[in-house]
């Protein structure tokens, strides 16, 4: 089983040379510890950056210098700093190369919910349905099993949903699954889990294929 | 000519009850500190505030959430305030949520006199409620309407006596935006200087979008979420 | 009878303290010239500036510096520069507070011709349409008889229009009309012109009462 | 991620027959100068250009009519040009005409992933036929769709090699927004520097619109309507 950490450095393999990427909250935003070696990639925040760099050192933290996350940050050479129509216009338009966002549940067609839970105060949306229904490829990052040990990988969402048809891969403490018409297409398999587990936690249509690789973390 | 006024209770003078207001900022990032202030000082009542975030207990529009200011917040994102989620749940505050991308994008709709746009941003999930859905080409796309506030107020770093604005870092965020879109737009700035000092090619916001400009004080600048790096 | 410096002259009347103008190429470019003393006015040319100052110097002319008519100006303090969807843009939402364009005709319900002769070469629009459609005062300066001898103010334009029920002032070389839901309402003549002329001169519906005042230029 | 190429030979490499493309610039300021001498040099035929003018005879994009490359204009104003005059009377050439703040808000439309708006541009006349009027308020709207060209080409003052980008005076005009809205963005610039040179807050266009860069040479930045006033 995959910590989350390792979750994290999964999706960072699927980073390419020239990438401009918006890393979510919570997992997502650990990608940027493992950014390969010799891959450059470009990280935007939707509060209006591109070329983020790592947090400041203590002491240098600036308070007109946040991401969206409301965390002090730094930037890098090259970075550019816009309003927010502009940041969510590039989004809109497909030019970030990648999105990746956490989620609490995922369903079979690709529809994700991850803003609200009925009962609990709903803090709102943020980003994330502009981000969902406009980026090109968005990679879920999230635990597949939720504390009461039912699977977050569903038929259809149960909680209110963020967009329709839009995740096309979710990377879980089990498995890699690509989202296809044909449902969760297992594509690899964490180290020490076994079929049976990717079955029991997996409660919308599972495809599984010939000899299933075992990630490389 | 004259738009520069001495403090944010002369420029804000005339705003009244029940009217709505665009709030510039992101978390407490670019914040009218110094017009917060003023609003809680002379306590109108009845404030529809929009504004990407609803502030802390103590900092923001939180401080004008603790006087019972505000009887509506449109907002992308509320958490962090305790008082807010208190009033919520009995009742007291009506909130709207709203895409953050559709927030942004309805405020520039108002500053560029666009009616409406259309963005992809809640097809299918609660927001498209009650909207009109319409597709281009292979993608359904939600109907927004600009936004018709008031007054807009926002901060920038520094500003001229004519109104152009520049703004420092990740404080612009939705500032231009709502610069754009206010009936009458305030601007609080760090640094009041002359025409001609800030160079005619980099002003983010130019002056014939701000009817009024002060000099802001004390600024706090808080930080919401002090993250650093271990020193090596 | 006005000359076309005087139609400047008299439309720079209008100007109030603090306005943003637009004017457009021919007669409404002289205006620039006749500012009433004590009136500051921020000069917007739809090409991407505010500000904008005098012609050049000799010697001193920048390629990268142009109005919309494509001539060499200048900057003056607190001018500012920004891209032409912006210029549309503050123009659209009415932030502009008079606009001064030349005509071919005008109708006495605001409507306005003046980008097209059928027959002719058509240059195209250029930023016309966008102006009367969008500004919330605009004057036209224009000369009110053609060459032929025919009014250019009349029940309805000829020629391909602009746009509709647009302009609410016409400054001729015979007069100052506003125009209402009554017609062209002549709110001054000329120095030596007879309302008898006022007549023959206009096509459109035509409203005179009481005294008219002569025009002081 | 390597954005920069050699010179405009190399940047506009795969350009091909009957492609559409947008061309920055108002009049002959701030054109992509190199760009168009090199479209001309490779002789590509039968293309639709989007640009607000279509140059003079013997500079701009007037450069591609004489060698009668161009099968369609798509600009607001084309005077000035005997051989576009006589190629459109003859029927060689095909001409839209799009009121200039339609065409600037198409070009932003498309940069920020929107595929309409609506503008009161043109309503009642020409420019509305077959196309959708609609009423917001008490006024009427035009929808205008979003362009989609092949590529756009700017031409800046300033790039660095991450494509960055920054305009001198009015020589931005269009520059920005066809920048964002080339499904291939190409940008000659004056002076090509390091990612670090250009204020992260004063960039016109961020790299993420671009996708090649250039160092032009030999600029003439000709002069269209010389102006000058009397010295005293």
């Amino acid at each position: 089983m995959l910590t989350k950490n390792q979750i994290a450095q999964r999706i960072a393999a699927e980073l390419k040379d020239g990438y401009y990427v918006n890393l979510g909250i919570g997992i997502p935003t650990l990608v940027a510890n493992y950014i390969p070696n010799g891959i450059n990639v470009v990280l935007q925040s939707e509060n209006g950056i591109l070329g983020m760099g790592p947090f400041p050192f203590e002491g240098e933290e600036d308070p007109d210098l946040i991401n969206a996350g409301k965390q002090t940050i730094t930037k890098l050479p090259g970075s550019v700093i816009f309003d927010s129509a502009m940041s969510f216009g590039m989004i809109r338009a497909g030019r970030v190369d990648l999105t990746v966002l956490g989620a609490m549940e995922v369903s079979e067609t690709g529809d994700i919910a991850n803003w609200k839970i009925p009962g609990k105060m709903v803090k709102g949306m943020g980003g994330a349905m502009d981000l969902v229904a406009s980026a090109k490829n968005i990679i879920v990052a999230m635990q597949q099993v939720n504390k009461a040990g039912e699977s977050k990988l569903l038929p259809k969402c149960s909680l209110p949903i963020t967009g329709l048809n839009c995740i096309k891969k979710v990377v879980t403490e089990l498995g890699v699954y690509d989202i296809t018409e044909r449902g969760f297409e297992l594509k690899e398999v964490a180290p020490g889990v076994t079929i049976d587990l990717i079955k029991q936690s997996t409660a919308g249509r599972l495809v599984i294929e010939g000899d299933i690789p075992t990630m490389i973390v | 000519m004259n738009k520069v006024y001495k403090n944010a209770d002369e420029a804000l003078h005339d705003i009244t009850d029940n009217m709505t207001i665009l709030l510039g900022g992101f978390g407490l990032c670019g914040i009218p500190e110094n017009s917060i202030t003023a609003l809680v000082k002379k306590g109108v009542k009845g404030l529809t505030c929009i504004s990407n975030n609803a502030g802390v207990d103590d900092f923001g529009i939180g401080l004008m959430l603790q006087t019972r200011q505000v009887k509506k917040m449109i907002a992308s994102y509320v958490g962090e305030n305790a008082e807010f989620e208190r009033q919520l749940l009995s009742g007291e505050l009506d909130v709207e949520l709203i895409p953050q991308g559709t927030l942004a994008t309805r405020c520039m709709a108002a500053g560029y006199g666009m009616p409406a746009i259309y963005t992809p941003a809640g097809v299918g999930t609660e927001v498209a409620e009650g909207k009109e859905v319409r597709r281009f080409g292979d993608k359904d796309y939600l109907l927004e309407y600009a936004f018709d506030a008031d007054f807009a107020i926002v901060k920038a770093w520094k500003g001229d006596t004519m109104g152009n604005l520049v703004y420092r870092d990740t404080a612009r965020n939705f500032n231009p935006l709502m610069a754009m879109a206010g009936k009458i737009t305030i601007a609080e700035v760090e640094e009041l200087v002359e025409p001609g000092e800030l160079d005619a090619n980099f002003i983010h916001t130019p002056g014939i979008y701000v009817n009024r400009i002060f000099k802001g004080a004390n600024y706090e600048k808080r930080i919401e979420n002090r993250t650093t790096t271990p020193r090596p």
